[in-house]
């Protein structure tokens, strides 16, 4: 117990990404992720780091382009709509194959919308809010622990597939103390020389003029990448399936709050258990659709108007019926709401 | 007798500045707080103001009226 | 009683609705000497353009059309507008951050245009409304969330002066800096708006008002000693006056 | 079973959050499952601070508290808003000191705590938070023993305030003492 | 015959605009669709209206909704990378429901690509690049004469929702040339109360801090209209399907390319046809369903790694099986290549 | 024959690759005036920065390593390398849509923080890349495919004086704007863009020289008519000549 | 079913854009069907300029060619660049006034027509692109006619231009005439 | 004879900037063309150059060497 701290999910993602090495963090103060710059700005001059105000969003993520392109482990933070100002940098990121960690505390959207915790950014966030093919890898945690973690283990998973991982987390979550034990490094060594500054005359660039020789080709260079990541990294966490008739899809806070109601159902002789994908690209298709065997229905549950439903729904492609709970705006959904939805399939 | 601040307390939100800004150094916190719970600004001296209107241009929550008399 | 007369009061364009604003923040100021120029101005009909800082709900608590801006975007917001609306008064009102950082090239290139809008800055040397930030106009030493141990010019660079920086373009018409730490410039500072309004009521073109103003909740002092430190620190480095006025 | 939600609201300066925060770290430490989250919604500026708390024996779902079984208010903003919301059966703990008028809910237990007055009298301005924090931990032992709660003010609270601490143990324990 | 012109995509659009009423446009250039600010630029100033080169996409965006704050009609233009540069402003338009037109003459991604027409950007137009809960109204035009006539269009959906609607167009459409008789305008009239500037001291904002009586309200109001929208704004068409086994599904420029494979696969005894959406959101899901009824396989067809595909599946629901034949980087499909992968199936 | 001597030749540093820039593009001058600097300073291991404009391809012909940067990114990612490799010559060049429209707001800001780079501007009063639009540098008059009747100053503003604006910065070392339309220019040019990457080498900080460029396809000129211009037009609007040097 | 795929190639200068609009247009005046791109491609600067046209009666897929039934190159580097792609059976004419070399292909028809010359010898030196135009129209009469080329140079040329459409057409007939 | 310019005329792109450097007026544009089907610039009178480098600083294409006679 004694290496536990308890520690605000902001702080516990900067500090994860310190113990991961990141020594460059370039961002814009936004709601509520602010804590994220604000820490870094007093630890990174510490570990000899930098940290970088930027003069907008647009600028953060074109400075980790940069910082990222010499090899070093960098990253960027803000929340949806600093989020949305990153969009083309992320493509050319993806484009370029650089490596780095874009944490998005989400907020209530459309629009300025408001500063709670929201899950309305999850298409943007798994079909690529930027213009072109190309994936990034999307982290879904649900406490400050596995944000944490989650943090740590993007910069390994960033080098290994030279590609932007996203943490999708959500202001609940970033605004949240929770105990924490900080975890440690991997201690993973990777492959670089793709980075300038090397003495090897390397070029970073996305520019691809030819589409027969050129472009089409980088695509599927890039799509082998995607397709190893999809065979490779897919986290997600089954809890109380073996027995139920009833399955809950949830990711982040809102998986929270079908674990609780989850208890509740139980109580009442309800049998229903959770499916819990941690890795929102790549979904966990299959897993998910063998957790699904035998069930009588799958609930999605999400803070927004429904979103990842359409990937449940892919991955079940009609074998069982989905229905979907979601309240938007910032809400949080209540385990009472939940577990009348699930009352009524008796 | 000049003129005189009419002060809305309610609204009073306690900075202040207004007394900073009183060339007479007739106004004061109140003890007492009001339904938001600070205490605000009153006039303690009506008769030495000068209706300068300092403190209401002063006042950034618009507060303050000036009365002068004719 | 008869020979009582009222001779300040609130301006019939502030709304009676009281401002989220912390106890003595100067954004209220700024609020209602917009508001008073507008009514001597008999204009009625004027668009605010709020900006994302604390002054977001700015058309709350005026009697105007009111279009919020995302962040920094105001001026282009406000060019959108006025282009459909050349004969109604658009405002643009913003913060340093909403108007140096994000939105620098905005800022610069409406002024470029000589778009007639009158741009409000409130300089404020801090970001309000995200918890205090370092902004572009926080003045070196100086202790925000994201300087810990004050801003470091080596490393981050001097403050940025807005009005010296507009006054190198070729089109505004006016651009003044003011300030609102005490009545006396509090006066000068109204002048400043009116005539900015005036200005794009009279067909003339750009004007920017740049307001130094205080923050006390973020800068962690009370509001008289925030009129201090604004006068102390800032005024030395944001020299106060005119940098443009057509007419002279 | 235990599972509290607690809501600390005061003013600004009054130190709800750190209270909350010093609250959770001392469960936290006899093994407890917490969470505290700060008001950041609506309410930008000026208004009511406040923060949620939640100390359980089993995982916690949401941080976000909508009906607290606790409430300790330190200002009368703050009793406006949330007595209303505390859950039948609930505790409500008001800083007397602060609030003039008396709460009006019937079907809780409210304890009347004038913390400022037990700050000052202990040689203090600002430990009005601590009193309040004494008397809850008498009235819900469970939550964390005054030991816990001793270990987090030095382990919560950043080194250079720690020469505040010997006072704040002094305030916590008079509102312990306060309650009977 | 005789009232049709030889025009390029871009500019077809950027007349067709101008016959809807749009008086100002508001863009930055980049190829491939340059042709329409500097249509624009030659053309408003004639007709009363306004063009402004912008000092960036994300300016242009942002004037856009200044313009249609007061209830103008206006528009903008860019190709992928600059579109994702709006995605921030699309988000705000959608959340404060303003109406306004959005072309995105698509190019090869991601990152900067190249010139090429591409259909990389489909997850982007229909999921929302932008953060938050909220749709556009997106429309596929496969020819001049469509682009020009959904265009017009556009412009009284817009109105008529209050919503952005983004025209999904690529560069091979943009810059080809084809005989397109101008469309008339349909002349409706739409109720601008919400405009500011016509004297009712309105607000168009998009704040709304509190969750409960006001996020997720709004939400809720947005949903309706994009319920409202899913009924009744659904375009595709149907082509030779009566009697086919097989059906091709594809929009835009990958859908001309089947045509012409449709007619060879025909020749050579082999029954397929296409359904092709028009409306890419609202998806035509309950017709593409009916479409595939008694089809032995789904052939969908993009220029992209598959993004549509996604809806595809989601409309049949694992009720046959769908294929994907797809090239990326700004290669349009071959008619063979789509030839070969039918005859495999038989 | 041992009596001779090549008394200049191409710059190592220069790649034998041929440049894809239409005849007589000033970008090629540029490039090698670069090239040749960074051969006299000794420099093996520079970073540029491509913008994206007509020089996107830039790093395929120096010998050195490229970073290609996002339409009006370069100043930002170059400050992201930069801030790694402090130890690197950095360089960040860019056209005047990229440096003045689309990234203004990244140009001040690299400028105001005084970051340890190079910028080299090359303001050819076009966009070249995308086929002659107008530019912020673009002459009043000058017709362009966006403004078909020549640049309206009324409607769209005059064109913007880059060093001028980043002239009232407080942190950069070295403003300079040269010319490349002739031999005693280009020599000029050289100089400038020398001293620039020295200051860079000795940790001076942020140096920025402008370009007077032409675009001869898109102005529509021959290259020789295209200097012409240049000298006849755009040189006295764009005043040629030092704003800044720390050591003097 | 007539279904043609040209590509017109040459330098910047000369014509080869509009040259295939004209041709795109008098086409669809008879009512055909008709696409027109010009190459926008991988060539961001210098280089060759070329566009393709394609002609059918049945509506046309894809408007990019890759593999031309026809081809008019108007200088060296194009028919370099383009014999090689054209489909066994198609047609190639070439400028002889500008290229030097002769075309290798032997599977496909080869006209060899001095544009130039023709154009200069009727007193433009720009109307190289019509005399080609004029050539391709004898070679293959079912893409347009020669009234139809006519109205377009009418349509599809700006009214300030039109002084040059005389010796246009004449230059076009000319080019006719020299098919035999 | 102070020296001569050496024009890799393949690569001349043609600009015919280097005829206009040169203060000495010795170079002129080809008759033939180069394979890209240029004119190259081409030097008319190689005892007239006085070596100033003026037409190689000139090409921004790097198509001039100049030779120094000793
Ligand atoms: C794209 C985007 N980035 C960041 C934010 C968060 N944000 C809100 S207000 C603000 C800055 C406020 O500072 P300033 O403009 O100085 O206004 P003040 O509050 O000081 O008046 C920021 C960064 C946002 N809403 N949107
Ligand atoms: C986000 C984005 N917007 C627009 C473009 C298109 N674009 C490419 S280069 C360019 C401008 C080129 O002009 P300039 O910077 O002056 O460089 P030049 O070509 O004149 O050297 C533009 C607008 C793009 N690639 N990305
Ligand atoms: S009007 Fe002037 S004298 Fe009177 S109270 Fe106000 S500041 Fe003081
Ligand atoms: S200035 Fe206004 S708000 Fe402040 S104390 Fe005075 S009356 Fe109250
Ligand atoms: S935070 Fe600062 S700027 Fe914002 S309302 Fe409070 S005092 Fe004013
Ligand atoms: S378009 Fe202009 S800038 Fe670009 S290569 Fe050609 S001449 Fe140079
Ligand atoms: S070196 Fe001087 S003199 Fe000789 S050819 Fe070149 S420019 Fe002329
Ligand atoms: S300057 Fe260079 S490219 Fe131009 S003509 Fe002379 S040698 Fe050729
Ligand atoms: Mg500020
Ligand atoms: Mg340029």
């Amino acid at each position: 117990m004694s290496d536990k701290i308890l520690m605000k999910g902001n702080e516990a993602a900067a500090e994860a990404a310190i113990i991961a090495g990141c020594r460059y963090y370039f961002g814009y103060p936004i709601t509520p992720q602010n804590e994220i710059p604000e820490y870094m700005s007093k630890r990174l001059p510490e570990v000899g780091g930098t940290f970088i105000q930027a003069e907008s969003e647009t600028a953060a993520i074109n400075m980790v382009f940069g910082a990222s392109s010499t090899g070093a482990r960098s990253m960027t933070s803000s929340s949806s709509p600093g989020i949305s100002l990153k969009q083309e940098g992320i493509s050319y990121l993806a484009a370029a194959q650089l490596p780095c960690v874009v944490i998005n505390v989400s907020r209530g959207g459309p629009g300025l919308g408001n500063i709670a915790g929201s899950q309305g950014d999850y298409f943007q966030s798994t079909r690529g809010g930027g213009h072109g093919d190309y994936r990034t890898i999307v982290l879904a945690p649900y406490n400050c622990q596995e944000l944490a973690d989650l943090t740590l283990e993007a910069f390994d998973l960033a080098d290994e597939y030279r590609m932007v991982v996203l943490i999708l987390a959500d202001g609940f979550l970033g605004q949240m103390s929770e105990p924490v034990v900080l975890p440690e490094p991997s201690g993973k060594k990777f492959n670089k020389d793709w980075a300038v500054g090397i003495g090897r005359k390397n070029k970073v660039a996305s520019l691809i003029l030819s589409p027969e020789d050129g472009l089409t080709k980088h695509n599927y260079v890039l799509k082998e990448v995607y397709d190893k990541v999809e065979t490779e990294v897919r986290k997600y966490e089954e809890y109380m399936l073996d027995d139920a008739d009833y399955l809950l899809c949830a990711y982040g806070s809102s998986a929270r709050i079908c674990k609780q109601a989850i208890t509740e159902l139980r109580n009442k002789g309800i049998k229903v258990g959770y499916f819990r994908p941690i890795t929102l690209w790549p979904f966990p298709y299959d897993e998910l659709l063998n957790a699904s065997k035998g069930k009588k229905k799958i609930l999605t549950v999400e803070m927004s108007l429904g979103q990842m439903v359409e990937d449940v729904k892919l991955a079940v492609n009609g074998s069982i019926p989905v229905d979907f709970y979601g309240i938007p705006g910032g809400m949080i959904p209540t385990p009472e709401a939940i577990i009348e939805r699930v009352e009524s399939y008796e | 007798m000049r003129g005189k601040p009419v002060i809305y307390t309610e609204k009073c939100k306690g900075c202040e500045l207004c007394i900073y800004s009183c060339p007479k150094d007739i106004l004061r916190m109140s003890e007492d707080t009001n339904k938001k719970g600070v205490n605000y600004s009153m006039c303690i001296d009506e008769s030495q103001c000068i209706a300068c209107k300092m403190c209401a241009i002063t006042c950034p929550d618009n507060v303050i009226e000036i009365v002068k008399f004719k | 009683m008869s020979n009582e007369e009222i001779v300040y009061k609130k301006s019939p364009s502030m709304m009676e609705r009281e401002t989220h604003y912390c106890p003595g923040c100067t954004h209220g100021v700024v609020h209602k000497l917009i508001a008073e120029s507008l009514d001597e101005l008999g204009v009625e009909d004027a668009i605010v353009v709020a900006p994302v800082g604390c002054a977001v709900l700015i058309y709350d608590y005026m009697k105007l059309d009111g279009v919020e801006a995302a962040h920094g975007r105001a001026p282009a917001v406000a060019t959108g507008i006025k282009r459909v609306l050349s004969d109604k008064i658009v405002i643009s009102y913003q913060g340093d951050g909403d108007l140096l950082a994000i939105g620098l090239g905005e800022t610069i290139h409406a002024a470029n245009r000589g778009e007639n809008i009158t741009v409000i800055f409130v300089n404020n040397a801090i970001y309000g409304m995200t918890g205090g930030q370092m902004a572009p106009t926080t003045m070196p030493g100086q202790k925000t969330t994201t300087s810990q141990s004050g801003r470091m010019a080596d490393d981050v660079g001097l403050p940025i002066r807005a009005c010296e920086l507009i006054n190198t373009l070729e089109k505004p018409v006016y651009i003044e800096r003011v300030s609102c730490h005490n009545g006396a410039n509090i006066l000068k500072a109204k002048k400043a708006i009116k005539k900015a309004l005036l200005n794009q009521k009279e067909g003339k073109g750009y004007s920017f008002v740049e307001v130094l103003a205080t923050c006390p909740t973020n800068w962690g002092l009370t509001p008289k000693k925030a009129y201090d430190w604004l006068e102390d620190t800032m005024i030395p480095y944001y020299p106060l006056g005119n940098f443009r006025d057509q007419e002279v | 079973m235990l599972h509290e939600k607690i809501i600390f609201a005061g003013f600004g300066g009054q130190g709800v959050i750190s209270a909350g925060k010093l609250l959770a770290i001392a469960a936290m430490k006899e093994g407890k499952e917490v969470s505290h989250i700060p008001s950041y919604g609506a309410e930008m500026r000026g208004g009511t601070a406040n923060c949620a708390v939640v100390i359980a024996d089993d995982p916690i779902a949401s941080a976000i508290v909508h009906k607290p079984t606790i409430c300790i208010v330190l200002n009368e903003p703050s009793l406006d808003k949330f007595e209303p919301l505390i859950q039948e059966g609930g505790v409500l703990i008001y800083n007397s000191s602060k609030i003039n008028r008396k709460p009006v809910r019937t079907d809780i237990t409210v304890y009347e705590v004038p913390c400022n007055d037990i700050s000052e009298s202990n040689g203090s301005i600002r430990a009005a938070n601590m009193a309040a924090i004494g008397a809850l931990l008498k009235v819900k032992p469970k939550l964390a023993s005054l030991e816990s709660m001793n270990t987090a003010l030095y382990e919560g609270i950043s080194e250079r305030n720690h020469k505040h601490n010997p006072i704040n143990i002094k305030v916590i324990e008079e509102g312990y003492k306060f309650i009977n």
